[in-house]
């Protein structure tokens, strides 16, 4: 070992990185403040989506997919079950508004309390199981609830039907698709409540994917043998996170209870799950801001997708080749599913978000070769 | 600085000594890669272990640190019976160990690799640390390994980037992270060009020094062993055939048989 | 006869450039070995060479026996003769003794019996039926070995081969390498940290520091020449 | 903000609204895609009908439900919001019905459902939710007759779902009313892969005729796997909500050993053939039931905006309420249709059918593979306003 | 998650716990009750669940190789296995062909779709996570539904069987629907062929080799592209002539695939993950308790008297909670190995 650095470069790139970093120490809260103000205005524009509602489902299931994200992009375990906590928050509120007349700031944190008691009592059982073999016990945990909810005990959960009537909390109004919430006199849109809880609890799960704890995640998730060698009870870290995640989702499901105005069923299901995995390999697993892009494009592409005929497209009016365009809304899965497939081809490893991150710097970089 | 004993009953009881194991045995199948092993290892010594390959050397290891779970007998630290303990509670009662083939964290950078090391065994085996700003805690005594280990300059690299030789280096890096009072050291100069290792066989004897630690070092590299070693054990067949100082070790003919091959001039 | 030549190459990986114009000649017979510190790019070279899928090759080109061995695929390559045994033994971890001996076998132009191969290595003999992630570091690297020299090739391109050998086991490695080179004719490029067997069973060295050859010498320059030695190979 | 526009009560004038954006649900993708375009080609035929009586212009818009009441929730929002509709009609299973229903009466939209589950106008009944196809336990109660004249014994399918639960229920008491007894039952998870275990359940009870309360696709399954066991040959069956769609997918003999079917509406009923062979000429498959509720739906939404002069939720209600269906649409059944005050049930005709015999169905130029056995008038087989639970 | 081999079934790590002997003695005796109270719907559903089971492990086998030995997580196996019955019905009923003539090439067009699925996306994903390749594969059996219901529409359909195998089978003990049989009999025939081909030729050794380390196969000269695609043919061959068994028994409609997949990775994992074997006898297990569980509680439940025992649709839930027991006494399912994708 010579005291001589190996070579300039790697010096170089070091310093660089460090600058870097001071600027990003803040670029968390920023880009998540960016996506709450900037979110609703985009998608409401004409040539977006047209219709702002949409944004406010779009938060919601960022935070649902971020909180997966803790487990899959962090930890390193699959869960094939995230739904169960989903489902726990939103089945939560409404049976407590509806079967016992809770008010909302009663059944939402006993909701997601719920969701994180089973959350952590599911991992306690499962949660050293190999990775694929954890994966379809989740499934099968989430299938169980599935098949519970749908039992109806006690008529309880409204069977396949889920709850839908008198499940609105008393502070929301409600008058074509447009959301009020009523707190003491004064009246806020529904989209800026849910931004509000959503940009604090990303910042709080920012901070858990930040700190001790969280880097202790990132060293499971890369090597646990040896992160076990090396002195971290991996059970219990892992315990803890599928806890915490469970509790975010939970926290998600409070919310979309309101949004979707009770519970359904299809919350609870595989699906849901499935979803929530796809969306964050779409976006990219190994960034924080990677499921929020999953989840942006997929909700994105669907909304687009299914509203194809509608856009103004020149090509309508002359069908040279006689393809009826409203033939393709038609077919709007096949696009979504191809989607997938070039977002895969292009980017596998990195997602939408990695993509997206590293045209950015190329750009920069070209920008900067003018100079 | 120690008694000397060819056999391998040591003067010590091993359940006295800063490691010792007794009757340490472990099976696969038919095949018994550790037998019998009653290690003594005396404080702050370096304590080597050589033998022929499938000796049994890294089974030992694993042994120690309960990767494996022995068939029989048990290991001591310091006075105490820490056979049945979980491997991760090992590094917080100051046994470290590095590993015979890289493993690292391997797509995070080499100080993420040791500061998640040093944050472990400062926090305990668990804790729901969620208020501290894990990027930074740690970061000097991450970096002063580093420099230590002289990899500080490819701090920002991926592990799974780094040539063989720094991989290793890293290795030892993130078993010093862990503060130990006994590091065992798995082949840490294998794939070491000369420069490299003489600069492991210092800063090994430096941290002795420095660090009053104890030693286990499992090493192939003659020159190394002989020339650092305050003591040797032999291992043949997963049974300790000799334990000695360098001297008496390069002058026994069964180590000499069952490691050299016969090649005296090697020693 | 030059049997490899590597004209002009250049190379590295998606963080940035590691070889920098390597010129490098094996001709036909000799036993040629690369030295340099670690991450000098000896491992960057010999994948290189045998067309892995890292590092990337920017520039250069690679003959073999008057092929251009950039426009083959990499299992292409083995059929033309040459054998490689990597860093870090990379034995099939679920796969017995025997049938990791039996695969290269079965892809090899004109194999060797197993059992030849085996005789130079007892140790593997007795554990034939033992699945390699259950074997020591030392016994799978006499596997990787061994593997290769199944395969009877006529060029071998060795990556460490004796790391983690026994001294006595280094020794059989030495003769077997002597071996093959005088009575099979096998050419073979050598990468070793420990000089010493470098030094023992090589011709000619190449070099490397930082991704380029500073230096080609021969077995007995580098005997005599301390200052050579100390500067490159810090012995 | 972007969708108040021309939204709620525009109209009101004395002319009243010339301009109708509707909303067209039902699942677009997927393997139920044939039910949504089948909703979406009888409400274009609705539209061209009224366009041509009245000087309105109505503009359709198409949402995706798929088959999941999430989606069907995302779909609705978009319509109103960003498309401005004025109503929406259509959607699938009860539970995407019931979704979109809760919201839409939430949100002050008019929702015209085409579910059967007697939640919809029942336990979940909404005020600005209306149901136009006969519900549950019409459909079985015009059904247990003709069950008890074929068997006594029935052993019941059913999917385990709320829609399946509630026909169970009501099928039960139905048979027993009518003389006939039911003899075992089975839940059969839904979507079902597999009927065999339960025929074997079947095979081995006193039964001597199953019915077959599963939806659509199960219920062919159910069939198939009946006669490929041979089963049918010795079993009276009877299938419940059975789409003519479905069947068109399975061999004649299997529609051929369909012993009783209650339909809300057949292409087979008199005086629906003009209608048929506009259907057939605008749809890719024949007409069905799913053709019959679009068109339906359409037709009384826009009537009512009409006659109320105005588009809002509540000015349609008024008028729906207690109305009796006299336009077009009125012709597709035979006897009084009107929609019921108080649980928003469109009340009408049921018709319970047998398969013909393969030799005798007809394929052109739309196909015709049952005969109606009876038709019984609506009010005799709803519930009774206070049985439904409903109350607004 | 690294990918191993198939390899090394033994059942030697179960071992007698008292639990485990305490379990299968209460299970036997559920059983003899359960058959002594209604024996002729015993045998009945205990054959019946025999056929489903085997039926289940044809479509989880297609799965089962592309899973333990490429390790991709082929969502488009549901699709492929759809498109073998559409393409059935094409054959039969469009071009007027037999179901025979349907049964050999079917199989073989979904065969070469899978070759174009392997060439035109995965081959780029094999060194990624194998969420990637989920993600991949969900995307083309979004493709696959829809490009069905364009060819063929969205209503199902469904072919005649042939006249030698409609109608049911006497067993003896109880009647099974003959084509159903003929299932079973071409599924064990399969499962059959794929174990002598993967364990018993050079060309399995080197599969398995290539997937363990691809790059050190290729070194050794084994042209592993070609051979990853083989085994691609080999796995959308088998989902084809699942499609088309499935599709002539049932009909076809655009839900077909996806009803089995779930299914069908619940036999893989309790089967254990690389373990032909296992996820055979994983098959008939899950097809057994699917069968037999109702049978069990509605006879407990008439014993004691305790109406809810029965709980009703239990049996689509039973898959998954066989899944739960096996997996949380043995965490590699019946006969998966340690490490294997783990
Ligand atoms: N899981 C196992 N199953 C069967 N045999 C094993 C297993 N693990 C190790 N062995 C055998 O035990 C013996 C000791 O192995 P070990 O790895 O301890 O050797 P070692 O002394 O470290 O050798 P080396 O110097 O080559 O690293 C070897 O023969 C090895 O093959
Ligand atoms: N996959 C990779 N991606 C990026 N950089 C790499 C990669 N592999 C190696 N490098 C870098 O390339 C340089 C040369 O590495 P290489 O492995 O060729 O060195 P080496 O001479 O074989 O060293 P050693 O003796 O330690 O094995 C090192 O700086 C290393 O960090
Ligand atoms: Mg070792
Ligand atoms: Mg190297």
């Amino acid at each position: 070992m010579t005291d001589e650095p190996r070579t300039n470069e790697t010096i170089k790139r070091t310093e660089n990185r460090f600058d870097v970093s001071s600027i990003r120490r803040f670029s968390v809260p920023i880009g998540l403040f960016l996506i709450v103000v900037l979110l609703r205005p985009l998608v409401s524009h004409p040539l977006v989506l047209g219709y702002g509602q949409i944004a406010t489902t779009m938060l919601i299931w960022m935070l649902f997919v971020a909180s997966f994200n803790l487990l899959l992009g962090y930890t390193g375990i699959l869960s094939f079950g995230h739904a169960i906590f989903l489902g726990a928050g939103a089945y939560g509120v409404a049976i407590g508004i509806a079967k016992f007349s809770a008010p909302y700031a009663i059944a939402a944190p006993v909701a997601i309390a719920v969701a994180g008691v089973i959350a952590y009592l599911i991992a306690r059982l499962i949660v050293h199981k190999g990775e694929i073999y954890f994966a379809m016990l989740t499934l099968a945990f989430a299938k169980s609830v599935h098949f519970i909810a749908n039992y109806n005990p006690e008529d309880l959960t409204g069977g396949a039907q889920g709850l839908s009537g008198d499940t609105l909390p008393a502070f929301i109004q409600t008058y074509r698709g447009q959301m009020l919430v009523n707190l003491g006199g004064f009246s806020v849109n529904w989209y800026y409540v849910v931004g509000l809880v959503f940009f604090v609890s990303m910042l709080a799960l920012w901070q858990v994917v930040r700190s001790p704890f969280g880097r202790s995640l990132v060293a499971i998730r890369e090597n646990e043998e040896l992160a076990r060698a090396m002195g971290m009870n991996t059970r219990r870290y892992k315990v803890w996170a599928f806890t915490l995640s469970g509790v975010f989702a939970g926290l998600a499901g409070a919310l979309i209870e309101i949004n979707d105005q009770g519970a359904t069923l299809s919350l609870l299901s595989v699906q849901t799950s499935g979803d929530a995995i796809l969306m964050t390999v779409l976006g990219g697993a190994n960034y924080f801001f990677g499921p929020l892009a999953g989840v942006f494009m997929w909700l994105f592409a669907e909304d687009y997708l299914t509203n194809f005929e509608t856009l103004y497209l020149p090509l309508a009016e002359f069908p040279v080749v006689g393809v009826e365009l409203s033939g393709v809304l038609a077919y709007w899965r096949f696009l979504l599913g191809f989607l997938f497939v070039i977002a895969v081809l292009v980017s596998p490893r990195e997602g939408l978000w990695g993509l997206t991150k590293s045209v950015i710097e190329s750009a920069y970089n070209w920008l900067r070769s003018f100079q | 600085m120690t008694n000397i004993t060819i056999d391998t009953t040591a003067e010590l009881d091993p359940r006295d000594a800063v490691l010792g194991t007794v009757n340490l045995t472990r099976r696969f199948g038919g095949v018994t890669a550790v037998d019998e092993v009653n290690l003594v290892v005396e404080p702050g010594e370096l304590h080597a272990i050589i033998g022929p390959n499938g000796a049994g050397k890294t089974t030992l290891f694993n042994l120690i640190t309960h990767v494996l779970a022995p068939s029989e007998g048990s290991v001591w630290l310091e006075g105490r019976d820490i056979t049945d303990f979980q491997q991760e509670r090992r590094p917080h009662l100051g046994l470290a160990r590095s590993f015979q083939s890289n493993q690292l964290f391997n797509d995070l950078t080499v100080i993420e690799n040791v500061r998640v090391v040093a944050q472990t065994t400062r926090t305990g085996t668990f804790r729901l640390d969620l208020f501290r700003d894990g990027e930074q805690l740690c970061e000097d005594s991450a970096l002063s390994i580093l420099e230590r280990v002289n990899i500080d300059n490819i701090r920002e690299e991926k592990a799974r980037n780094l040539s063989h030789g720094d991989q290793r280096r890293l290795g030892i890096a993130m078993a010093l992270a862990t503060e130990p009072n006994v590091l065992l050291l798995d082949e840490p100069t294998s794939g070491m060009g000369p420069n490299e290792t003489q600069a492991t066989a210092d800063l090994i004897a430096s941290l002795q020094s420095e660090l009053d630690l104890t030693v286990l070092l499992i090493e192939h590299d003659m020159s190394i062993v002989l020339s650092m070693s305050d003591r040797i054990s032999v291992l043949n067949q997963g049974a300790i055939i000799a334990t000695g100082s360098p001297a008496e070790i390069r002058g026994n003919e069964d180590v000499q048989n069952a490691y050299l091959g016969g090649m005296k001039e090697e020693l | 006869m030059t049997l490899l030549e590597l004209r002009n190459l250049t190379a590295g990986y998606e963080t940035g450039q590691i070889l920098f114009g390597i010129d490098l000649v094996v001709e036909e017979d000799e036993v040629v070995s690369l030295l340099g510190r670690n991450g000098a790019g000896k491992t960057t070279t010999m994948r290189s060479i045998v067309g892995a899928d890292e590092p990337y090759i920017s520039g250069g080109a690679i003959l073999f026996d008057g092929q251009n061995l950039l426009e083959r695929r990499n299992y292409e390559i083995s059929k033309l003769g040459l054998s490689f045994v990597p860093e870090g033994r990379r034995c099939f971890r679920e796969l017995t003794v025997i049938e990791n001996l039996e695969l290269a076998a079965n892809y090899a132009l004109n194999p060797l019996r197993i059992e030849t191969v085996l005789e130079q290595f007892p140790e593997l003999n007795e554990m034939q039926n033992r699945q390699t992630k259950n074997m020591s570091g030392g016994e799978q690297q006499m596997l990787a070995i061994a593997r290769s020299l199944v395969t009877n090739p006529q060029m071998m391109l060795l990556d460490e081969p004796c790391e983690g050998l026994a001294p006595y086991i280094v020794r059989r490695i030495e003769s077997i390498i002597e071996n093959i080179n005088a009575e099979q004719n096998v050419t073979v490029l050598l990468v070793e940290q420990n000089v010493a067997v470098a030094l023992a069973v090589a011709d000619r060295h190449y070099i490397l520091d930082e991704g380029r050859i500073v230096k080609e010498v021969t077995s007995e320059r580098l005997h005599e020449d301390d200052t050579l030695r100390q500067k490159y190979l810090g012995i | 903000s972007e969708n108040s526009s021309n939204s709620g009560s525009n109209g009101g004038g004395s002319d009243g609204p010339s301009s109708f954006t509707v909303g067209v649900m039902g699942p677009l993708s997927g393997p139920f895609a044939g039910w949504g375009q089948a909703e979406i080609a009888g409400a274009k035929l609705a539209k061209s009908d009224l366009e041509s009586e009245f000087d309105v212009s109505i503009k359709l818009v198409k949402g995706d439900t798929e088959t999941d009441p999430s989606a069907g929730l995302k779909r609705i929002k978009s319509l109103v919001t960003r498309d401005n509709a004025d109503f929406v009609q259509g959607g699938v299973s009860s539970a995407v019905c019931t979704k979109m229903g809760t919201w839409a009466s939430d949100n002050g939209v008019s929702y015209i459902a085409s579910g059967a589950s007697d939640t919809l106008t029942g336990s979940a009944c909404k005020k600005y939710m209306y149901s136009v196809y006969s519900s549950n336990t019409m459909q079985v109660q015009a059904a247990a007759p003709e069950m008890a004249k074929e068997a006594d014994g029935w052993y019941v399918l059913y999917s385990d779902y709320t829609w399946g639960h509630t026909g169970q229920e009501v099928l039960t008491k139905a048979l027993e009313e009518n003389g006939a007894s039911v003899v075992g039952k089975d839940a059969v998870p839904f979507p079902a892969d597999d009927f065999t275990q339960y025929l074997n359940n079947v095979a081995n009870s006193d039964a001597s005729s199953v019915a077959l309360i599963n939806p659509g696709l199960d219920a062919r399954l159910a069939i198939k796997q009946l006669m490929n066991k041979g089963m049918h040959q010795d079993l009276k069956i009877m299938a419940h909500q059975f789409e003519d769609l479905v069947l068109w997918g399975l061999n004649k003999d299997a529609a051929a050993a369909l012993d009783v079917s209650p339909m809300g509406w057949y292409a087979g009923i008199e005086g629906a053939d003009e209608f048929n062979k506009r259907i057939t000429k605008e749809s890719k498959t024949g007409p069905f039931v799913r053709h019959y509720m679009g068109y339906t739906s359409l037709d009384q939404h826009v009537r009512a905006a009409i006659r109320a002069g105005a588009k809002d939720a509540e000015s349609i209600r008024k008028e729906l309420e207690g109305h009796e269906i006299s336009s077009s649409a009125a012709e597709l059944q035979p006897g009084k249709c009107y929609w019921r005050a108080c649980d928003h049930q469109l009340i009408q005709p049921v018709h319970t059918v047998t398969g013909r015999s393969v030799k005798k169905m007809q394929d052109d130029p739309y196909k015709l593979w049952f005969d109606i056995k009876s038709t019984t008038p609506g009010d005799k087989l709803a519930r009774d306003c206070e049985a439904t639970g409903c109350s607004f | 998650m690294n990918r191993r081999s198939l390899n090394g079934q033994s059942l030697s790590g179960i071992e007698a716990s008292p639990l485990g002997v305490v379990a299968s003695v209460v299970i036997g005796g559920l059983l003899v009750l359960s058959f002594v109270d209604h024996p002729g719907l015993f045998v009945d559903q205990a054959i019946g669940g025999l056929v489903y089971g085997m039926i289940l492990v044809l479509i989880a086998l297609g799965l089962s190789i592309i899973l333990g030995l490429l390790g991709i997580v082929n969502f488009a196996h549901g699709a492929l296995v759809m498109l073998g019955a559409y393409v059935t019905f094409e054959i039969m009923t469009q071009i007027g062909l037999s179901f025979w003539v349907a049964l050999v090439i079917a199989p073989i067009i979904i065969g070469l779709v899978g070759i174009i699925i392997e060439r035109g996306v995965l081959q780029f994903v094999y060194d990624e996570d194998p969420l990637v390749g989920l993600l991949a594969t969900f995307g083309l059996s979004l493709m696959f539904t829809e490009l069905v219901r364009a060819f063929w529409g969205g209503g199902p359909k469904g072919v005649p069987l042939p006249q030698a195998l409609s109608a049911s089978a006497d067993l003896g003990v109880t009647t099974v629907a003959r084509f159903r049989l003929f299932t079973v009999i071409v599924g064990a025939l399969t499962v059959l062929a794929v174990y002598l081909f993967i364990k018993r030729t050079s060309f399995g050794l080197s599969i398995r080799a290539g997937v363990l380390d691809r790059e050190m196969a290729e070194f050794l000269g084994i042209n592993m592209p070609i051979r990853f695609m083989a085994m691609f043919f080999l796995g959308s061959f088998i989902a084809g002539l699942g499609g088309v068994l499935r599709g002539a028994e049932v009909g076809m409609d655009l839900g077909m695939g996806e009803h089995f997949i779930i299914l069908a990775f619940v036999v893989v994992a309790v089967g254990g993950i690389g373990s032909l074997f296992g996820s055979v006898f994983a098959g008939l297990l899950i097809g057994e308790a699917q069968y037999l569980t109702p049978v069990v509680l509605r006879t407990l439940a008439t014993v004691t008297g305790i109406q809810w025992l029965a709980v009703p649709g239990i049996d689509g839930l039973v898959p998954y909670l066989v899944m739960i027991v096996v997996l949380l006494v043995r965490p590699r399912g019946l006969f998966g190995q340690e490490g294997f994708l783990e």
